[in-house]
């Protein structure tokens, strides 16, 4: 995969598994050695958010930054100021941007914060999420999350899958729908994400399908209660 | 003290001024309407207040400001009016304020009817607002007994620091019945309460009343804290009333106006040398369950009698808990069960009639 | 050298779990001077609302009641009718004050109900999200008016210190803003002017407080402030929209 | 007899509450149970009202009177609708200056009172349920003389001490007829 | 000589006190960062501040003393 900028935002339509890839590539990085701030700007969405996985990422040394009240019963979108030190730090600085130009209307306050400084911002698709299957939807969705977060997408991650009836061919065909989006808002792809646990990269190329993408295997993190292990 | 005529609704608003009752926010609706008027010809006689809220939903939370203040406070209204402060009454109880409330029932849903009801048991005792929580629910069947538990239900709303209902209903409200006022010297804050925020005059740490919780984890061990409370309630707070129980046949289970008319039935139904009883639950919840559990054994069979389509049968039906069998007779929409009608059903149950 | 500005004794030593830049801060700050400057917190109780605000009980130093939402000139009106001798205001949010709660406010006014009211007015829901509030302006973009706010399919904002200044029992009305210096000082003059009146049994006081949402407006704490005197201010003019005047003090 | 069911029907405005309130708190001046409980249509005034009390030696059931001992009818629709109700060998009175139809029933004993113009001519306005329950009282015997006397003087408020001699006189021309 | 104390614990970084500040003479700390990892606001020129307490009537977390 290509080599992001050491900022690197991450948004999308709520549910299409921002926070999950943001996860992972969090992990991926430290794995490489880098040291890594995953910061939670979801003020949005009081579930299923990266912060509720800061124990497991502790542990393997990434620093987490979430919301005053992520977690509590509270629904408050209070950001604390220590969100300001993510634009600093050492390393690489992933934020997981709320779902949405919602999401990303939050994200306004910083602008100060990034300008002059380098930054990837990966706009995460899922061609089976509701609301974005269409392309005309999906670069609509990227425009209004661009205009609130005054900043520009630069890669587009192809996440697409359908939770537990994800196989390989639902990856193979979401390559056409991600060049589709890729062409309408004209952005290289970044990748397309496959859930290694349940499909085998080698099933993706058994299909006799092209594959156009540089293929990045995930780990589900996200899950409801009773899907864990 | 000498008995005096009184309307059900003026003997609530008058026992309650005699239990210290001091702040009173209303809402005018049919059936209950006496109460609040009572009160508003009475609270300025004896420097308390009576005021009319803009809603019931503002009547709710005027008590709930008046109780957060260390005051005794009562608020009453009928059915569509207690489904408005049914907020206010989860709040009240998640911020573990005591408060009383009255509902003189009237036939539902919707705008219903003013006739006399018993269809709102379920809210009252299942859900009288969002969350985990129970009200202790009293249910007077005579004017007297208006009188009686209105002192009862505010000491236990103190004494437990929860809301109490008394469950009435439209016919007990507006009949008139002897009554004596038994003397009593409450003040309007009888308890110490070292809670109230009522002003910290620099001489403790401020008092707060919420019921927001952080966490989850802090949340649970609250409510798990106030089943605790619930436990004992339970155990030392039923209360219910026996009419020729011990050698019955048929028991009927009837709480409020139709436990009258069950008196009336079982009365005939002795006459004709069935062997019925009655069974009249005054706690409704904590439900009243020893009193049916003693009779289990003897009884042959249950008959819950209610004016409604049939609410208060389910608790009969988990106390004999397939034991014996239970029957249900109700009339709704406002229709008062007659005495004959349950006679028959009581025959139906002992084989007389086929 | 003498301390001539310092954090006032009724806000307790807690840290605000407010956005960077969000003006509730000042708000709260200016309150809890007047109670200071009064001498009033052993006698005063205060009433939280439900929005961003919500936990304000952890910040004042009196005795605190958090309301059901919209409820708050409710609940005050409970206390006040119970603990007369006591000072009782409500903290409230434009959601809570002129949506959810518009009866409670109005009828406390109308009866002359002897509180007062901190009314916080940002023109956005903060806590859920950004979503249209009853004073959200014409064409303004939030969660809820993704193509701004059209006003004939959404209604007109209120201006609720007008709509107020109508009723008899209001002794006083006035809007404020915390957006510069001068302005944050009036806001204090009227917030002291308040508690005054209801001191002195004058009936219904609140005072409508200009406020910002960065996270939500998507703007940094000073391009906010800039946004509020661009928008807001002429939106909803300041100024005394009642006064029964003459306070003795 | 331990129990004496009354039922007291008319239209709104005609007394008829008020009727069995002095009936109720005759009852409760003889040291008996009573009760006490009316009803109405949603309308306040001019609808139909009717009234159940009962009287008794013993604690009361059911207050709601279903089947009387005693009816009073004053207008023809509660005549119609509770004459078939009365316990046979039980009384009724029919205000027949109002309902200028005869009952059919021979199991019980009926007495047409002329209550309403007797009023009238008697410069009593609005006394004919006082009437009716002077009547009644000949007819019955529900109550002691005496507790009649003291269930006026706590029926009539003291504002209104007034009328108490006209209520007086309109009892008696009842009871005298 | 009139001094602006601001505890570092409670600023935020939100610069409302840099831009009421008449006499310009706070910034948010090009340099330092606080224990929290990010810029506290600070005053560069303490001789310049005349103890007008701007910057405090400004600042939304009471974060700053004045003294005069």
């Amino acid at each position: 995969m290509k080599r992001l900028k050491k900022i690197i935002i991450i948004c999308g339509h709520y549910g299409s598994g921002k926070t999950n890839f943001a996860v992972n590539l969090a992990v991926d990085l430290r794995k490489q050695g880098y040291p890594v701030t995953l910061t939670d700007m979801d003020i949005v969405n009081p579930y299923f958010r990266s912060s509720d996985h800061s124990e497991m990422l502790d542990s393997k040394g990434i620093k987490v930054i979430a919301p005053v009240y992520a977690n509590t019963n509270l629904d408050a979108p209070a950001i604390p100021a220590e969100m300001y030190s993510a634009f600093d730090r050492s390393g690489y600085s992933l934020f997981d941007m709320g779902g949405d130009d919602a999401g990303a209307t939050v994200m306004g306050q910083f602008f100060r914060n990034i300008t002059g400084k380098e930054y990837d911002m990966l706009y995460v698709i899922n061609g089976k999420r509701a609301m974005i299957e269409n392309v005309h939807d999906a670069a609509e969705m990227l425009y209004s999350i661009e205009s609130a977060s005054r900043l520009k997408a630069t890669y587009i991650v192809n996440n697409t899958h359908l939770k537990d009836y994800t196989d390989a061919k639902t990856i193979l065909e979401s390559m056409e729908y991600a060049e589709k989006v890729s062409e309408a808002v004209n952005l290289p792809i970044l990748c397309t994400t496959y859930p290694v646990s349940m499909i085998k990269e080698q099933e993706i190329s058994a299909t006799g399908g092209i594959i156009t993408q540089h293929l990045y295997p995930v780990e589900v993190f996200v899950k409801t209660p009773w899907e864990v292990n | 003290m000498a008995k005096v005529l009184m309307k059900g609704n003026e003997a609530l608003a008058e026992a309650a001024i005699m239990a210290g009752c001091r702040h009173f926010f209303g809402y005018p609706i049919t059936p209950q309407t006496e109460l609040a008027a009572y009160m508003a010809k009475k609270m300025p006689k004896i420097g308390g207040v009576y005021l009319q809220a803009e809603s019931e939903i503002a009547a709710i939370n005027m008590v709930l400001g008046a109780s957060a203040a260390g005051k005794r406070a009562m608020t009453s209204s009928s059915s569509p009016g207690i489904s408005l402060k049914s907020e206010g009454i989860s709040y009240i109880a998640g911020s573990d304020l005591p408060a009383v409330i009255v509902n003189v029932q009237r036939g539902g849903p919707g705008l219903g009817g003013i006739q006399p009801s018993q269809a709102d048991y379920w809210q009252a005792t299942r859900a009288t607002g969002h969350g985990d929580f129970h009200l202790m629910v009293y249910a007077p069947s005579t004017v007297q007994e208006m009188t009686d538990l209105v002192a009862l239900a505010f000491d236990n709303a103190d004494k437990y620091r929860m809301p109490v209902m008394i469950l009435s209903d439209g016919m007990l409200g507006q009949m008139m019945e002897p009554v004596e006022l038994k003397t009593a010297n409450a003040t309007d804050c009888p308890i110490e309460k070292p809670w109230a925020a009522c002003g910290h005059r620099n001489s403790r740490p401020h008092n707060v009343i919420n019921s927001l919780y952080l966490t989850p984890q802090a949340l649970e061990e609250l409510v798990k804290k106030r089943y605790e409370k619930y436990e004992v309630i339970k155990k030392e707070e039923q209360m219910a009333d026996e009419y020729l129980t011990d050698d019955a046949d048929i028991i009927l289970v009837a709480y409020g106006a139709s436990s009258r008319i069950c008196r009336t039935a079982v009365n005939t139904a002795r006459k004709e040398g069935i062997k019925a009883g009655l069974i009249r639950p005054i706690t409704l919840w904590p439900y009243p369950a020893k009193y049916i559990e003693k009779h289990i054994a003897h009884a042959k069979a249950f008959l819950c009698v209610e004016m409604s389509m049939g609410q208060m049968v389910d608790d009969v039906r988990l106390c004999v808990n397939g034991r014996k069998p239970v029957a249900f007779y109700g009339r709704t929409g406002g229709i008062i069960p007659a005495p004959d009608e349950v006679l028959n059903e009581i025959r139906k149950l002992t084989g007389g009639v086929k | 050298m003498a301390v001539v500005f310092q954090k006032p004794q009724a806000l307790l030593d807690v840290p605000f779990t407010y956005c960077p830049g969000c003006t509730h801060g000042i708000i709260h700050r200016l309150v809890a001077e007047t109670i200071d400057e009064l001498g009033i917190e052993g006698h005063t109780v205060g009433v939280a609302p439900v929005g961003c605000s919500v936990m304000n009980y952890n910040f004042f130093a009196c005795d605190m009641v958090q309301a059901p939402h919209g409820r708050a000139p409710a609940v005050a009106t409970g206390l006040k009718r119970a603990i007369p001798e006591n000072i009782v205001f409500t903290y409230q949010g434009d959601g809570d004050l002129a949506a959810i709660g518009t009866a409670e406010t109005v009828h406390a006014a109308v009866r002359g109900e002897n509180i007062t009211v901190v009314f916080v007015n940002n023109a956005i829901y903060g806590m859920t999200g950004g979503q249209m509030a009853p004073t959200s302006l014409p064409n303004q973009v939030t969660q809820t008016t993704p193509y701004g706010r059209d006003t004939s399919y959404s209604g007109h904002p209120i201006r609720v210190c007008e709509m107020l200044a109508t009723l008899e029992g209001t002794a006083l009305a006035q809007r404020v803003s915390v957006d510069n210096v001068k302005n944050v000082q009036n806001a204090k003059k009227a917030i002291k002017k308040a508690f005054t009146y209801q001191i002195e049994k004058r009936g219904f006081s609140i005072v409508e407080v200009l406020s910002t949402c960065p996270t939500n407006w998507g703007l940094d704490a000073q391009e906010s402030l800039q946004w509020l005197r661009d928008n807001m201010i002429p939106y909803y003019p300041l100024g005394v929209y009642k006064d029964v005047g003459g306070t003795t003090k | 007899m331990s129990t004496l069911n009354i039922l007291l029907a008319g239209f709104g405005g005609q007394g008829i509450l008020f009727l069995g309130k002095m009936a109720a708190y005759a009852g409760l001046m003889d040291n008996r149970q009573i009760t006490w409980l009316p009803s109405y249509g949603p309308e306040m005034r001019g609808g139909t009202a009717n009234c159940s009390v009962c009287i008794s030696d013993d604690l009361i059931g059911s207050p709601l009177v279903i089947n009387p001992d005693i009816l009073v009818a004053m207008n023809l629709p509660s005549l119609e609708k509770f004459i078939d109700k009365v316990v046979p060998g039980g009384t009724v009175l029919v205000d027949c200056s109002i309902i200028d139809k005869k009952v059919h029933r021979e199991d019980i004993n009926v007495f047409y009172v002329p209550a309403t113009r007797l009023a009238a001519d008697n410069g009593l306005p609005g006394l004919a349920n006082m009437i009716m329950l002077g009547k009644m009282l000949k007819e019955t015997k529900f109550c002691t003389e005496n507790a009649l006397e003291e269930a006026l003087l706590k029926c009539v408020p003291p504002r209104k001490a007034d009328m108490m001699e006209l209520n007086r006189k309109a009892l008696k021309i009842g009871s005298e007829l | 000589m009139a001094k602006a104390i601001i505890d570092e614990t409670k600023c935020k970084g939100c610069g409302l006190c840099v831009a009421a500040c008449p006499r310009k003479i706070l910034v948010l700390s090009p340099d330092k960062i606080n224990s929290k990892g990010y810029r506290p606001a600070q005053v560069v020129d303490q001789s310049k501040c005349t103890g007008c307490a701007s910057c405090a009537i400004m600042c939304p977390d009471v974060a700053i003393t004045v003294e005069r």
